[in-house]
């Protein structure tokens, strides 16, 4: 990276995302109304009902989450975060003169990841439903 | 270009909302966003800086601040958890035997 | 010769990304028929056959009465949400889309590939991108308040967050490799040798991963159409759950691209068969989409060759199973490197 | 090596008394410790050389270069007569709690000689550090000593006492780091040795810097003496204690050594002498004055006692703001017959106590025929602290009195008010307890046993030595006072 | 090229920390004491190899890491009370099947508060006291099933959540102004921050974000609650450890990096000085709970050694740098005679509601004597009594105090630490003069280890302070090398 940070061309290469974005939002809604237009009217209090295998529904469907998914979602971050790391890594690994003690430093660290894997398999807290 | 300005004040304004919500909010896992939220704006002021002192300290600043926000979130959770488990509710205060 | 400056321009490539999208809806419609067809043919029946030769119109068909048919919001929904919701998952693939190039064209032994944009970290903006429709469909099935939607839910973030990481770091594999994190420049840096053949290991984690990343079958819990009564959609009705259903068949098709981008050599051709100017426009894009057809129905395929797997084996696989072999992967590939491969 | 052993013999057997587990063998630790720093003491005090103003028998080690804190140690006369009346008390007092059946006796004797080594650790320090590390360690014994074995009160007592001794000895650190750092900043060296700092005074510049220094140093050593208005923890701790407590508290007079061997020589290189000479004259007369009064109106023998102490100590005070050679060696013999005749009377007001289980004046009355030994010592030992001539007292007071009355007759005048209410508290108090008819609801009463007889008895023939014979204390005294005098004359204070 | 030798005892520890973890996984509860010895031994080889580098001094990995005497000192006092509290913590672990979890968390704790000491970047500090409060938020939470442990832990949580994003967003506007994250060069490009509003605001939001650390008054509204509330060997690392943590990082930040704006801050901090170590004290004296005593105590001496920030001289940083050496060993050798006291009281009777109540200390004299006389000679040493660490590291501050003029400062200091005397003493009155009709215990040995080595920690500083107040200037040096 011999000039730091080339915003501008960064910049540039979001001029296209940000049309798309806009499309994006707009074509939902726009073939809703669509829909609107073309769609038939007609009230019935059954039809707005929740689905429910055919039966009335009853109780509120918003129940808590399950602890466990907690425990995923946590596990999840973290794995996730660490591969985070990898990436600049990843990008400079081949061909840009990196040092030994990086590649090192990044096996350590890979090792560590995996320690905590380990430690996680061997606290069943990746066994769904225990 | 956007001056820096701008990124200054989307920060200082994340981060106020941040500061609000954790003085307000008495939810254990709304004030862990709150404080999430305020971490983000440091993250969003790193970048900042980084891209407009032309160098990357700030840019790998951020993503050790954003693996620690992770590591915070998960321990909070765990805590949270824990207390869910004993008292069924997250509404911190419930939280008082420690008094004096 | 080189190309008119003003192909460069963002707005023009903006307008590129445009047409890509109407090719994407294109592509979606046959997708569909094509499962249809492929689906039909496994279970050896015709399937549509009415509209037009071998039911070619069939989903225009199909699309006009999703048109027409009424738009229920359940009284019990959170009507914003509801609302909102298709638009974070059309907004997720369309984005995903920007980045993903459809081909290339050889003009002089430059390569120019068909993206509306390119950028350093083209990859890992897809993974966020493609990471939002999560949001989308949670979205969907908190708003409409229907236990067989929320369960749908849950079941899908819980096979998200199992296959994201080794999806993560299979990526990151390939990005060692092509010692870049641009997708176009990962796709050029196989033009000897496949990454399948380097790292055969990565390719199927991915690919796994990749499935139940888009919800495809065996990985479709969050649907099951014969529990769960299509899972997290239950509740959209008409066009809202055709803007759903296009989305996933969008996904399927970029995930297909992915899988060739990054594996399979993506439009890379020997140079002689791109020396002459027509060829070297026709040709690699010609090369590329038809192996993305391949993989396509590939994947199709599979649909009816497996059956589902439970939640809890799902889960299984991606923590116990793909992530240590990802990172298996990963290794392999850090030593090849060392090597000098 | 003498005062090092003197110093640290009473430290080392008060932790092995710590661990012994009866009464006999704690008591036998503590005689045969309090016994040997006598004969330490006396061996000293002997190869003593009373004509010379100098620190004797010192010694001196590095112990923190970095901060110029050493290990000195060394005596004058000054601190001479005060080793000597400790090492000669202690003895007696082990003696006189022979037969006493008290919980925990073992420590009993060790904070009893940790008491001894650390006032004597203050009399021999020449180091601030070491001074101020010994005078703190005065005050953990003494705590617990009238925590533990207290009366009703003692928590009280012993919280009250410790906090304002605590704060007036951190106040007195204040004034020493004053010192310290005037010192360091003039010459760059630290220094923490107290002949070296009290020298140095002299060069520090602000006038302000030095009131402060002086006032500070003064607030420590006045609330440990103490005088008038700094004295409420002494009437709580004092009577709070067991006796034994009490006669430590006396012999404890770092107060006055402070005055002595500190502020006096500091005093004619303050901003203001004549108002500090004031200041000390005002506290001493007032404490006269107000100790008489206050005893006076006591019903309580012990509490008595206690504030005719506070008066004696205006004595020290009055004494000291003389300045003449006769006043201040005054003063310093006033403490040691203090220490002497405070602690036969402690003594015997314990010895009372035990006996008939009050020490109301009022429920008392015809001790004397059923305890005639105790009677003829008390009446000794009242004469003496009343100021009778041919005891100790007298010689104290009389020597400040007339000493202190060339430069200050107006304070002198007010204290010679004090001595007819003296006379007429002591005698009062005598009179009403030990005469006139027995009180027959105090029930059958035994004389004091042979070794508080003992005790008591030897303690008081010394006051009857001392009083007819002072010199063999009082010279080195006077040399002292002469030195310190000659000092402030070559001032022209 | 650097010598890996450096970083020799954090390698240590680090695989110690591992180690225990993964040995934790395999073995049975009955046999996870082992867990213990041999995280106390990985620490007692690591304080020997900080030991040994005394002196040594280096930058390392492109000069985020210094070693030098500042650093090593700090590593020493957290080593020492890592000792203590891996010591004491194999009786309290016993029979605990997360044993492992609890070693390896306070081996972690104690690497990232040896990093905080060395660290020479603000990234690297920020990333290595984060890397200690996550591990100690986990473990004040340690028992999962008490309400107050998890009430302590969660306060503790979102309360060092919010300074960490505190921080965090000052240290981004430090990074703005300068340039640079580096903390010697931060001082050299101060010029931006000097002329900038935004430097005042940093400087606020990085007082804000240390204070909660140090748990500077009115920042320490977690700290008595957390400190009770947590494992009494937790309070200990937390009190002892965790603080100096805070101090040492804002000795690096203000000190060195932000001297420039050295008007700005030196004012607040004698305010924020005088203040807590005022409220700390009175407050402390009305407690009965002793965790919580001691923990306003703590709240009383972070404020002594926040006076360092304000007179800024070489002698008086080495006070500040003494008493945090002291104070190691003094707060935790109380917490963990606490813990000791707490042990016998649940082991007594286990649903005991308050069992760091005063009473409980009723006569603890005669059941535990060893116990009591080591907390006696704590409770002393923090009072200030002459010839412990206190007195000693109080007479270095309080004189630097005076010698730089700042009187009032050390008057109020002084009548402090004289009221502190009076809840200490209570402590002492309770264990030897109020009767109790208890039997004698035994004393358990891990607890009796870690105090009778706290204990010696603190006589020696008391009576042979020489090398440590030698190590203590060389550190301050380090901070103001010409002095201010």
């Amino acid at each position: 990276m011999s000039e730091i940070i080339d915003m501008g061309n960064i910049i540039y290469s979001y001029i296209p995302v940000a049309i798309i974005l806009v499309v994006a939002l707009l074509m939902p809604p726009l073939t809703m109304f669509l829909v609107k237009a073309l769609s038939p009217r007609s009230k019935s209090a059954a039809k707005y009902q929740t689905y429910e295998a055919g039966s009335v529904p009853t109780g509120d469907a918003r129940i808590q989450f399950n602890v466990e998914y907690y425990l995923y979602a946590i596990a999840f971050v973290l794995f996730d975060i660490e591969v985070l790391f990898l990436y600049p890594w990843a990008t400079i690994f081949k061909g840009h003169g990196i040092t030994q003690l990086a590649t090192v430093e990044m096996l350590v660290f890979i090792f560590v990841v995996l320690f905590g894997y380990v430690y996680l398999l061997k606290k069943e807290a990746l066994k769904w439903m225990k | 270009m956007i001056p820096v300005e701008l990124y200054i004040g989307l920060a200082v304004i994340i981060f106020t909302i941040g500061l609000y919500g954790f003085m307000t909010q008495r939810s254990g896992i709304r004030m862990l966003m709150s404080v999430e939220l305020m971490l983000n704006s440091a993250n969003l002021n790193l970048v900042a800086f980084s891209s407009y002192n032309a160098d990357l300290t700030g840019q790998v600043f951020a993503l050790y601040s954003i693996a620690l926000a992770a590591c915070e979130a998960a321990i909070g959770f765990a805590i949270l958890m824990a207390i869910f488990r004993m008292k069924d509710t997250i509404n911190l205060d419930s939280f008082n035997v420690l008094r004096w | 010769m080189e190309l008119p400056e003003i192909l460069f321009n963002p707005l023009v490539r903006g307008i590129l990304g445009l047409c890509l999208m109407g090719a994407i809806f294109l592509g979606a419609m046959a997708a569909v028929w094509f499962e249809r067809k492929l689906s039909a043919d496994i279970q050896q029946r015709y399937g549509p056959m009415r509209v037009g030769p071998h039911g070619v119109f069939q989903l225009v068909a199909d699309a006009i009465k999703l048109f027409t048919k009424e738009d229920i919001i359940p009284k019990n929904a959170d009507r914003l949400l509801f609302v909102a919701a298709p638009i974070l998952l059309m907004g997720s693939v369309f984005l995903m889309l920007v980045a993903i190039p459809f081909g290339a064209v050889v003009i002089n032994g430059d390569t120019y590939p068909i993206a509306a944009t390119e950028m350093d970290i083209s990859i890992l903006y897809i993974e966020a991108m493609s990471s939002i429709s999560i949001v989308g469909i949670f979205m969907v099935a908190y708003s409409a308040n229907n236990k067989y939607s929320l369960l749908g839910a849950f079941r899908n973030f819980a096979r998200m967050i199992g296959y994201e990481v080794p999806l993560g770091i299979c990526v990151v594999s390939v990005a060692i490799m092509a010692g870049s994190l641009n997708i176009v420049q990962i796709a050029e840096a196989q033009s000897p040798l496949w990454f399948v053949v380097l790292q055969p290991l990565g390719f199927i984690v991915f690919v796994i991963a990749l499935l139940a990343d888009m919800g495809r079958l065996p990985f479709d819990q969050n649907e099951s159409e014969e529990e769960l009564i299509a899972g997290w959609i239950t509740e959209y009705t008409g066009m809202r759950f055709g803007l759903g259903f296009f989305a996933e068949y969008i996904h399927l098709i970029l995930g297909s691209m992915l899988i060739v981008l990054l594996f399979l050599g993506g439009w890379n051709l020997p140079e002689f068969l791109t020396s002459n100017l027509i060829l070297g426009i026709i040709l690699p894009t010609a090369f590329f989409l038809g192996k993305v057809v391949l993989v396509m129905l590939g994947i199709i395929a599979l649909r009816w060759a497996v059956p589902r797997f439970r939640i809890d084996q799902v889960v299984d696989l991606s923590w116990k199973r793909l992530l240590p072999l990802s990172l298996l992967n990963l290794g392999w590939v850090i030593a090849l490197g060392l090597l000098g491969v | 090596m003498i005062l090092s052993l003197i110093v640290l013999i009473p430290l080392i057997f008060a932790a092995l008394t710590l661990l012994t587990k009866t009464k006999e063998q704690a008591r036998g630790m503590a005689l045969v410790a309090t016994v040997a720093v006598l004969i330490l003491t006396l061996y000293m005090y002997f190869n003593f050389d009373s004509t010379i103003a100098t620190n004797q028998f010192e010694e001196m080690y590095q112990w923190v270069p970095s901060l110029g804190i050493t290990y000195h140690l060394g005596v004058d006369g000054i601190a001479m007569p005060l080793i000597l009346l400790n090492a000669i008390v202690l003895p007696f007092l082990i003696l006189y709690t022979w037969n006493d059946d008290r919980k925990a006796p073992n420590k009993f004797y060790a904070l009893i000689l940790a008491t001894e080594g650390a006032a004597i650790g203050v009399f021999a320090a020449l180091d601030f550090f070491l001074f101020y590390i010994f005078w703190e360690l005065t005050l953990i014994p003494l705590f617990f000593m009238v925590s533990i074995w207290g009366g009703p009160n003692k928590h009280h007592a012993s919280i009250k006492f410790f906090i304002y001794t605590h704060v007036a000895s951190l106040v007195m650190l204040l004034g020493i780091f004053g010192l310290y750092f005037a010192a360091w900043d003039a010459t760059g060296v630290p220094n923490l040795d107290i002949p070296y700092l009290l020298s140095q005074f002299q060069f520090i510049e602000s006038g302000l810097m030095k009131d402060l220094i002086f006032l500070a140093l003064l607030f420590g050593f006045i609330v440990k003496l103490p005088v008038v208005p700094f004295h409420s923890w002494q009437p709580d701790a004092y009577t709070e204690a067991p006796t034994a407590g009490s006669v430590l508290f006396v012999m404890l007079k770092i107060g006055g050594y402070g005055i002595f061997k500190i502020m006096l020589p500091l005093l004619p290189f303050t901003a203001s002498p004549d108002l500090m000479i004031t200041i000390l004259a005002a506290l001493g007369a007032v404490s006269i004055i107000y100790g008489a009064f206050v005893a006076l109106s006591q019903r309580d023998l012990k509490r008595m006692i206690v504030y005719s102490s506070v008066s004696h100590m205006g004595y020290v005070t009055l004494g000291a703001a003389g300045l003449v050679s006769l006043s201040v060696s005054g003063a310093m013999f006033q403490q040691f017959s203090h220490g002497l005749i405070m602690s036969v009377m402690f003594m015997a007001s314990g010895v009372i106590n035990a006996a008939t289980g009050t020490r109301i004046i009022n429920d008392l009355g015809g001790l004397a025929q059923k305890m005639p030994k105790l009677a003829v010592i008390m009446v000794l030992t009242f004469m003496a602290s009343l100021g009778l001539p041919g005891l100790t007292g007298f010689v104290a007071e009389v020597s400040v009195l007339s000493g202190t009355f060339v430069n200050l007759p107006v304070y002198v005048m007010i204290a010679l008010l004090a001595i007819v209410i003296t006379a007429a508290y002591h005698l009062w108090a005598l009179q009403r307890a030990m005469f006139g008819v027995f009180n027959e609801k105090l029930g059958t009463i035994v004389d004091i046993n042979s070794y508080q007889t003992l005790s008591m008895g030897l303690i008081a023939m010394l006051i009857l030595y001392f009083g007819l014979n002072p010199s063999p204390v009082l010279d080195m005294m006077l040399t002292n006072s002469e030195n310190i005098i000659s000092l402030m004359a070559a001032m022209g204070v | 090229m650097m010598d890996l030798m450096l970083l020799a005892p954090e390698l240590t520890l680090a695989v110690t920390g591992l180690a225990v973890l993964l040995i934790g996984l395999f073995l049975p509860v009955g046999s996870k004491k082992i867990l213990g010895f041999i995280a106390s031994i990985g620490v007692l080889a690591a304080l020997a190899l900080t030991v040994t580098s005394l002196g040594t001094e280096a930058m390392m990995f492109n000069d985020t890491l210094s070693i030098d005497a500042l650093s090593q000192f700090f590593k020493i006092v957290f080593l020492v009370v890592a000792l203590l509290f891996t010591i004491a913590s194999i009786k309290y672990m016993e029979g605990n099947k997360n044993a492992e979890e609890f070693f390896s968390l306070g081996l972690f704790a104690t690497i990232g508060m040896m990093f905080v000491a060395s660290a020479n970047d603000l990234m690297v500090l920020f990333v290595a006291f984060e890397l200690a409060s996550l591990a100690t938020y986990a473990l004040a939470g340690f028992e999962k099933t008490n309400q107050k442990s998890l009430e302590a832990s969660m306060k503790y949580f979102m309360i060092g959540s919010l300074s960490a994003a505190l921080l965090l967003f000052g240290i981004s506007f430090i990074y703005g102004m300068t340039g640079t994250t580096n903390i010697p060069a931060i001082a050299e490009n101060a010029a931006g921050l000097v002329t900038n509003p935004i430097g005042i605001v940093a400087v606020i939001l990085l007082i804000a974000g240390f204070g909660f650390k140090i748990a500077l008054v009115p920042f320490h509204m977690w700290a008595p609650d957390t400190y009770q509330g947590s494992p009494s060997v937790v309070s200990s690392l937390l009190a002892a450890g965790s603080k100096k943590m805070g101090i040492v990082a804002a000795f690096k930040v203000f000190i060195v990096a932000l001297i420039a704006l050295q008007v700005e801050w030196q004012t607040v901090f004698a305010i924020l000085a005088v203040v807590t170590m005022t409220y700390g004290n009175v407050v402390a004296v009305t407690q009965t709970s002793v965790k919580r005593m001691l923990a306003y105590s703590s709240l009383a001496q972070a404020g002594y050694i926040s006076m360092a920030f304000v007179v800024l001289t070489p002698l008086a940083l080495s006070g500040g740098i003494l008493y945090a050496l002291s104070h190691g060993f003094m707060k935790a050798g109380a917490f963990i005679a606490t813990a000791a006291v707490v042990y016998m009281v649940l082991s007594e009777n286990k649903d005991t509601e308050d069992p760091d109540h005063l009473d409980n200390f009723r006569g603890l004299g005669r059941r535990m004597p060893i116990t009591a006389l080591s907390m006696t000679i704590f409770v002393f040493a923090l009072a200030g009594i002459p010839l412990t660490a206190g007195f000693t590291s109080k007479f270095v501050l309080f004189s630097s105090t005076i010698q730089a003029g700042f009187v009032w400062l050390a008057v109020i200091a002084i009548l402090n630490s004289a009221l502190s005397l009076y809840y200490y003493a209570k402590i002492v009155k309770y264990m030897y003069f109020l009767p109790t009709d208890a039997d004698k215990v035994s004393e358990p040995l891990p607890y009796t280890i870690a105090l009778v080595i706290a204990v010696i920690g603190v006589l020696a500083i008391g009576f042979w302070p020489e090398p440590f107040s030698y190590w203590a200037m060389e550190a301050a040096k380090v901070l103001i090398p010409g002095g201010i």
